[in-house]
């Protein structure tokens, strides 16, 4: 355990140092790094890992945009899959009924979710809590009920063919062209959640989450930030609806937005942290590779699952995130303290 | 003129008239303090100036020119009005650090979309902010406790923490509710020669409610008292404590120590 | 009534209290002093039962208490006032009274108690139907004094009674004090207030970084150079304030 | 075309005969609300077990309906506060509402919604069990039949109501689950038995929840996935009369039973599952305190 | 000899479900147990897609890629079919369907997909005949939103109008797992109407049926079921609700012939169905199907040869012509990509239920092939 510890530890020191030569240079790095990701995977095991790397970075994106709204901004929602299905809609309506390119029609999506985010943020305004939990459910479950009952929408049928995007003659229709846009996408996706998060927006997100009253007093608009908090996540839900919609074999249906998927993503960030800024990247990669390494047992799988969170939420409420946090906190302090005593002696 | 200024200022909580027809001016520069027995608005009033409460209509609320009536309490904020809760109200799950940044929130001197893009400025800036927060933490003797979550801290750890954050706000005027209750005699000193410090370096104006007369005898230039929402008295502290209807309704009799344990026996 | 030994206990693995031992006598009146994050509320939330006591005994009446869930420590007689005015919110002033006699059953004398409490406190009389919500900081701190009598309380614990109260009003709780104890409540009372305090209180002990650095009747303490002195220790911050201008 | 009254009446008929069991429902999940001050999420499977454990004894047991109705109750109530005991003590140690801890119940009540499901499916399998109870003859209402399943239904939900509303509001007991919702250290302060307090509160709740799965079971056939859409409707349900109001949850069932069946009829068919939530959204932005609820202002 | 891979994936969450996987896995089993196909054994592995597409989906991929299997078997659900076939396609795997009836599914015109069971288009077809001759033009539609019943709701309305020019009295879309109808029930006993087709999964079709009666609808105005309706929890949670009510399916149970004699009896000691639907005996057939190509096909069962063996399998499957099993009339697939070619049964059967209930009866109605044209 320590091990792992430490060696987190060593790459976030090795991240740093890097980011001081260069803020873009570590991001660089990994990118260049994770990029040969589909030729080792396919190597080591095969190529249905490469789909499952796509996978991760489209849970990245919609776990760390509900991350920010939930674990920083403190806004209870249940909604996020909704928001999920408007972007994976908009953007697959496009290109099937105007025949737009994807990069069109994705960035539409992204922003049909955007203006949803603003919709879904609306009742936060006034609402907060439990109260905000519901109103959110109620209309996460709605925009899933409107696809299921509007045939434009796909109904039951569900949308298919939606086309694989392309730049000139190369089309991302295979799960290996395809983690290139959105390993891209997840990438820019994770720097500017951590740009924004660590900024005094970020902050102003926080202080929200603790006290309105004394962060309104303080100079912080709530409505704004809160408003800002919902729509950047429903942002980051639009893209990874948009890049669901057209992975091959660019087909959605309204059951790959219910209340378990939403469970998905909440197990995702309370595995990782809540309001850890690594929280939804850590959870949405775990997560994922545990499910798909139990799927076999699937008749339990659900109330494992189920188990698991709410045994991480008694036991380990900061998720995984916090637990690293707290060990270089202790590492930190004890150095600290052996100072005091060398400099004491 | 007057930094700070209540016309006709009203707040009725339902059929409570818990503000009533107040008009009280604070001078820049100075330090006023606010009295009354508990109940008589105080934190009402502070609720009202930074824009917690809407005041009742026909009230008018003037800081440093601008009417401040009916507007938000970020933009008050960003006016230059700091305060402190009576209950404290920090970001308890956020570091004392952190508390402090939020505070220096409306100076940050930098738009939410200059993080997505210019990135490298921002952490600059945001380091410099740090260091300027570190210095006052310094000054208010909490820097040890800069990245410890603020619910870990004791009472008068809490109280210090809540001037800070106010401090952070680079206010024009400081507003401080209760800020010494609860802290031991000696801290009281403390936190006054804190406020004193303060006060001088920043060329502050502040406005202290407080129960502990000596923090409100030894620093005020002014003192307002209040009963029922109203004025009912004004002047130099000492003018003050010689009133008759301020003794009536809320300082009582002087006693010695004798005189206290008979008070006791009654 | 109330005999401690060797008390220890801290929040997780940080220990706050390092061996405290403190006695009052039956109908006595004690006032523990010492300046903040000394751990004078932790000794109290160790005595109510809801911080867990890691080393010593607590014996109260000739019952041990220690480690007794919080409510049975209750019906032992041992009531405390929290320092950080809790009342009900959305509870009415008389709601919040009334709990203050929940472990009781004797209905007349309750009411009777209700009275009484109403008579110390004529504010919340006038205020018996509002929402505790709306009650001002100091009528809230006379609400939670007032609910820990409706107990009627073999030992009654106060946590700093007379933070935040107006001059005036705190001589009458402190009078109101006094005529508890007379009624035959033994009193255990954390206080800031140290003149007050010491003019009311019979014994005193004064706390630093968790332990017991002086105890001795008040007559004496009052007048000690070391009672001054020994406030200097508190920790608001742990640095002395030197402030440079 | 003519207007058609006698249809009109079957809607609202509809309306309220199935609003009151989404009343019953919002009951449980207004009284750990109110006394807990945390929204039960896993409440619509403590619904679907109730209705279960009815099933197992009426049918395999051969119990009388009445007499399984009551021990499903008891059943759903001991599963409930050992739910409680086990797993969300020590979240609600934190206290519940707007903190974080009361972020973590959220979530843990969805796991826990997760795991009960699953624990049924395994047990009882995945299809739809019939649950027919001979009642008697429907009541012939003019041109439209009303099962008495339906009337028991009502009859049972507002004695449901007004027995918890007395216990609530003019018993002692009631007064201490109010003190354990505000604040669970000055509870025990108070010399209150608090972790009792917090089972019996639960208890309660699952055990109502139980009585409406029994109720519906007849109506609608019993099934492990029943459990989630009667909870939005639930929720819909308690938002609408008040959240933490027993009057107003079974108010707010039929208001939200009678606005999906009228919208249902008048507006489009198809939508019918959304009036609930439209509603819920309207109310939560123009009166969020509902038709009977309480707002107690915090103070700054 | 080495292994043939075959991969599943299927809707395990339900009681049903999981037997026609487990029918599936016996059979397979069994094959093995009598030697295999040629001497080489099938190694099948089962996966569970829950009727959802996204995890259908990667399961195909994870079969393909992880798995390597020679032949796809899957998706019960439309709606996780339909992008299966694209997977399928460009992978290069045969992929043979048990129960999906969706039209669009052979539509795509993917040379690697196989329909076992009748296709919506035909069983439109013989109910709107019907319909339309006995029962009368005047219908209520209430159709759920999963993808089968939603075309099978949808195919019947426009083969009311094309055959009959009738247009539906009334259309409702529910939820899958709709519990309460009596506001449409009510609507529709107002509109006056001949019949209802209700086309939802059993479970919701079954409540469907209850609350007509409750609704004071009489038995005179005929319920017309969806494909599901062949599934055994309509009449054992309807009883009685469920009489009369008739739908178009692939198999009855009330067939006659010995083959079919001896199937029920299988089904009954092995599963504990008292009379399978057809979506056990679309599994069963599946199998033979699977069996009868795999026999035929020239496999070198090795690594370098994956391809080619698929390919071999495929070609196989579309040279089954006239399988004669339990399915009510021939099945036939040929080369070409085609509807035509792939949707290999052609032959409904109309059904309905005497009596309902744990023990339910049925009686067959008609028996019609469709031209292979049909719907198209
Ligand atoms: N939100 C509210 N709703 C109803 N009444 C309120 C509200 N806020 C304050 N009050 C009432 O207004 C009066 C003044 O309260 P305020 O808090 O301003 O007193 P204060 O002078 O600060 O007292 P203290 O010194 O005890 O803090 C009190 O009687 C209180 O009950
Ligand atoms: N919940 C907590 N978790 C961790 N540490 C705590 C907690 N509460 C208090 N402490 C720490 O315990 C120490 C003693 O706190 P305590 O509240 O007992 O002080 P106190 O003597 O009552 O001070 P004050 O006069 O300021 O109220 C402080 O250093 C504080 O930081
Ligand atoms: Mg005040
Ligand atoms: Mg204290």
């Amino acid at each position: 355990m320590t091990a792992i510890y430490s060696i987190f530890g060593r790459i976030s020191e090795t991240i740093e140092k890097l980011a001081a030569i260069h803020r873009l240079l570590p991001w660089i790095l990994a990118f260049a790094l994770l990029l040969p990701l589909p030729q080792i995977l396919s190597a080591l095991f095969n190529d249905y890992y490469i789909y499952l790397a796509n996978k991760i970075c489209i849970f990245i994106l919609l776990s760390v945009g509900l991350n920010i709204v939930k674990g920083f901004c403190g806004q209870v929602t249940v909604g996020h899959v909704g928001l999920y299905a408007i972007g994976a809609v908009s953007s697959a309506l496009i290109s099937l009924h105007f025949g737009w390119s994807f990069w069109l029609a994705f960035p539409i999506g992204i922003l049909a979710a955007g203006l949803a985010g603003i919709v879904v943020g609306l009742p936060s305004v006034r609402l907060e809590g439990a109260y905000l939990a519901l109103a959110t459910l109620g209309l996460g479950e709605s925009v899933r009920i409107m696809i299921a009952v509007t045939p434009l929408f796909g109904s039951s049928t569900g949308l298919l063919s939606i086309p694989a995007p392309t730049i000139g003659s190369f089309t991302f229709d295979s799960y290996t062209n395809y983690y290139y846009l959105v390993l891209a996408a997840a990438m820019i996706g994770i720097y500017l959640s951590f740009s924004i998060l660590r900024s005094a927006t970020g902050r102003a997100f926080m202080a929200v989450r603790e006290d309105t009253v004394a962060a309104a007093v303080h100079g912080v608009n709530v409505t704004k930030y809160k408003l800002l908090a919902f729509v950047i996540s429903a942002l980051y839900a639009g893209a990874a609806g948009g890049l669901f919609a057209h992975m091959p074999p660019g087909y959605i249906h309204h059951n790959n937005f219910t209340i378990i998927e939403m469970v998905t993503l909440l197990l995702m960030i309370v595995l990782g942290g809540i309001g850890h800024i690594w929280g939804g990247i850590i959870g949405a990669i775990i997560v994922t590779i545990i499910y798909d390494q139990t799927l076999e047992f699937y008749f339990y799988q659900p109330l494992l699952f189920g188990l698991t969170m709410v045994l991480i939420v008694i036991f380990m409420p900061r998720g995984i995130g916090g637990m690293i946090d707290r060990y270089l906190a202790t590492k930190k302090f004890i150095a600290s303290q052996e100072e005091k005593s060398n400099a004491a002696s | 003129m007057p930094l700070l200024e209540t016309v006709d200022l009203s707040k009725s909580f339902g059929g409570l008239r818990a503000i009533s027809n107040l008009n009280i001016n604070i001078e820049a520069g100075s330090i006023h303090g606010l009295i009354g027995p508990n109940g008589s608005g105080k934190s009402t009033f502070f609720n009202l100036v930074t824009g917690v409460y809407q005041p009742d209509p026909g009230s008018k609320i003037i800081f440093n020119g601008h009417d401040i009536t009916k507007s938000a309490s970020h933009d008050i904020g960003a006016l230059g009005i700091a305060r402190t809760f009576q209950l404290l109200r920090l970001f308890s799950e956020m570091t004392v650090l952190q508390n402090l940044m939020v505070g220096y929130h409306t100076h940050v001197p930098y738009g939410f979309m200059s993080t997505i893009f210019n990135n490298s400025a921002v952490v600059k800036k945001d380091a410099e902010t740090k260091s300027e927060m570190m210095e006052l933490l310094e000054l208010i003797g909490m820097a040890d406790y800069a990245d410890m979550p603020a619910s870990e801290l004791s009472g008068g750890q809490r109280r210090l923490v809540a001037l800070g954050r106010a401090m952070a706000m680079r206010p024009k005027l400081l507003m401080l509710d209760e800020p010494a209750a609860g802290l031991s005699p000696v801290n009281v000193d403390n936190l006054l020669s804190i406020v004193m410090a303060l006060k001088q370096r920043f060329g502050l104006t502040v406005l202290i409610v407080e129960h502990i007369l000596k923090v409100v005898m030894e620093t005020c230039d002014t003192v307002t008292v209040l009963d029922y929402g109203e004025k009912i008295g004004e002047g130099s502290p000492d003018a003050v404590k010689d009133d008759h209807a301020v003794i009536e309704a809320y300082l009582g009799q002087e006693m010695d120590d004798d005189e206290v344990r008979k008070a006791f026996n009654s | 009534m109330l005999k401690v030994s060797g008390l220890s206990t801290g929040y997780g693995k940080l220990q706050i209290l390092r061996g405290i031992d403190l006695n009052v006598a039956e109908g006595g009146i004690v006032t523990l002093l010492g300046g903040n994050g000394t751990g004078k509320s932790t000794f109290l939330k160790a005595l109510s039962g809801l911080l867990p006591v890691w080393e010593g005994s607590i014996e109260f009446d000739g019952q041990k208490i220690q480690n007794l869930p919080p409510h049975e420590i209750v019906r032992c007689g041992l009531t405390q006032v929290t320092q950080g005015k809790d009342a009900y919110p959305a509870m009415t002033v008389e709601e919040n009274l009334k709990l203050g006699a929940y472990v009781r059953k004797d209905k007349i004398a309750i009411a009777e108690d209700l009275e009484r409490v109403y008579s110390f406190f004529p504010r919340l009389l006038e205020r018996r139907t509002q929402l505790a919500a709306t009650l001002s900081g100091g009528e809230v701190q006379m609400l939670v004094i007032g609910r820990g009598l409706m107990a009627r309380p073999k030992l009654l614990m106060l946590d700093e009674p007379s933070a935040a109260l107006a001059p005036k009003i705190i001589m009458d709780i402190f009078a109101t004090i006094n005529r508890i104890r007379k009624s035959g409540v033994s009193i255990l009372m954390v206080e800031q207030n140290v003149r007050m305090a010491l003019l009311l209180a019979e014994y005193g002990y004064i706390i630093r970084d968790g332990v017991i650095l002086i105890k001795g009747d008040a007559k004496d303490l009052i007048n000690d150079p070391n009672v001054k002195k020994s406030f200097l220790g508190g920790t608001v911050a742990n640095s002395t304030h030197e402030i440079k201008a | 075309m003519d207007f058609d009254f006698s249809s009109l009446f079957a809607f609202l008929l509809f309306g309220v005969t199935i609003g009151v069991v989404y009343g019953i429902v919002a009951l449980g999940i207004s009284l750990i609300y109110s006394g807990l001050d945390i929204v039960h999420f896993a409440h619509g499977e403590i619904y679907m077990f109730g209705a279960f454990f009815g099933l197992v004894f009426s049918h395999t047991m051969g119990f009388p309906y009445p007499v399984a109705l009551l021990l499903a109750m008891v059943c759903a109530a001991v599963l409930g506060m050992g739910i409680e005991r086990v797993f969300y003590r020590r979240l609600t140690k934190g206290g519940g509402g707007y903190t974080v801890a009361g972020m973590g119940m959220i979530i843990c009540g969805f796991g826990m919604s997760i795991v009960l499901m699953n624990i049924a499916f395994l047990i009882w399998g995945a299809a739809a069990e019939p649950f027919p109870v001979d009642l008697g003859m429907p009541f012939q209402l003019g041109d439209i039949t009303l099962p008495k399943s339906y009337a028991l239904t009502a009859v049972v939900a507002v004695l449901l109501m007004a027995a918890l509303h007395y216990f609530l509001k003019k018993t002692k007991l009631g007064l201490a689950v109010r003190a354990v919702a505000a604040n669970k250290d000055i509870a025990y302060l108070m010399g209150i038995n608090v972790p009792m307090m917090i089972s019996l509160i639960f208890g309660l709740a699952c055990g109502i929840a139980a009585a409406a799965g029994v109720l519906i079971g007849p109506m609608q056939s019993v099934q492990v996935e029943m459990g989630y859409l009667m909870l939005l409707k639930a929720f819909a349900a308690a938002v609408v009369g008040g959240f933490g109001s027993l009057p107003g949850a079974i108010a707010g069932g039929i208001v939200v039973g009678i606005a999906e069946n009228l919208g249902a009829a008048y507006i489009s068919p198809n939508h019918k599952d959304i009036y609930a939530f439209l509603l819920l959204i309207l109310v939560l932005m123009i009166k969020p305190s509902g038709l009977f609820g309480i707002v107690a202002r915090v103070k700054a | 000899s080495a292994d043939i891979r075959v991969g599943i994936t299927m809707r395990m969450i339900s009681e049903n479900g999981q037997r026609y996987g487990q029918m599936v896995m016996d059979e397979i089993d069994m094959i093995n147990e009598s030697g295999g196909i040629n001497g080489n054994m099938l190694k099948a592995t089962l996966m569970n897609d829950e009727c959802k597409s996204d995890k259908g989906v990667a399961n195909a991929i994870k079969l393909i890629n992880q798995q390597k299997v020679h032949i796809l078997i899957g998706s019960t659900c439309s709606s996780v079919s339909l992008p299966i076939v694209d997977i399928t396609e460009k992978a290069g795997v045969p992929q043979i369907i048990p129960h999906s009836t969706n039209d669009k599914i052979t539509k795509k015109g993917s040379a690697w997909v196989f329909r076992v069971p009748v296709s919506g288009r035909y069983y439109a077809g013989v109910n709107a005949k019907y319909v339309g001759e006995n029962i009368g033009k005047k219908i209520a539609y209430l159709c759920a939103a999963d993808a089968a019943s939603q075309n099978d709701c949808d195919a019947m309305q426009s083969q009311m109008k094309s055959q009959h020019g009738a247009d539906p009295a009334y259309v409702a879309q529910v939820q899958e797992k709709e519990v309460d109808f009596r506001t449409h029930m009510q609507k529709i006993k107002s509109a006056g109407v001949d019949g209802i087709m209700i086309a939802a999964l059993a479970e919701t079709m079954a409540r469907a049926l209850t609350q007509s009666y409750e609704a004071g609808i009489p038995a005179s105005v005929r319920r017309i079921g969806s494909s599901s309706a062949s599934n055994s929890p309509v009449p054992s949670i309807a009883g009685d609700a469920a009489k009369g009510v008739f739908f178009a399916a692939a198999y009855a149970a009330a067939d006659s012939r010995p083959i079919a004699r001896l199937f029920n009896e299988m089904v009954k000691k092995r599963y504990g169905v008292n009379s399978p639907d057809h979506d056990f005996s679309q599994a069963y057939d599946l199998v033979r199907i699977t069996e009868i190509a795999l026999k035929n096909a020239d496999l070198k069962l090795d690594d370098e040869n994956l391809a080619a063996d698929r390919t071999a399998i495929r070609d196989a499957i579309a040279n089954v012509k006239d399988y004669n099993g339990l399915a009510s009339g021939p099945i036939s697939f040929c080369a070409a990509a085609t509807p035509q070619c792939r949707d290999g049964n052609r032959t409904a059967v109309l059904i309905a239920y005497t009596k309902g209930g744990k023990d339910y009866k049925t009686e067959v109605l008609a028996r019609v092939t469709m031209p292979i044209d049909f719907g198209l």
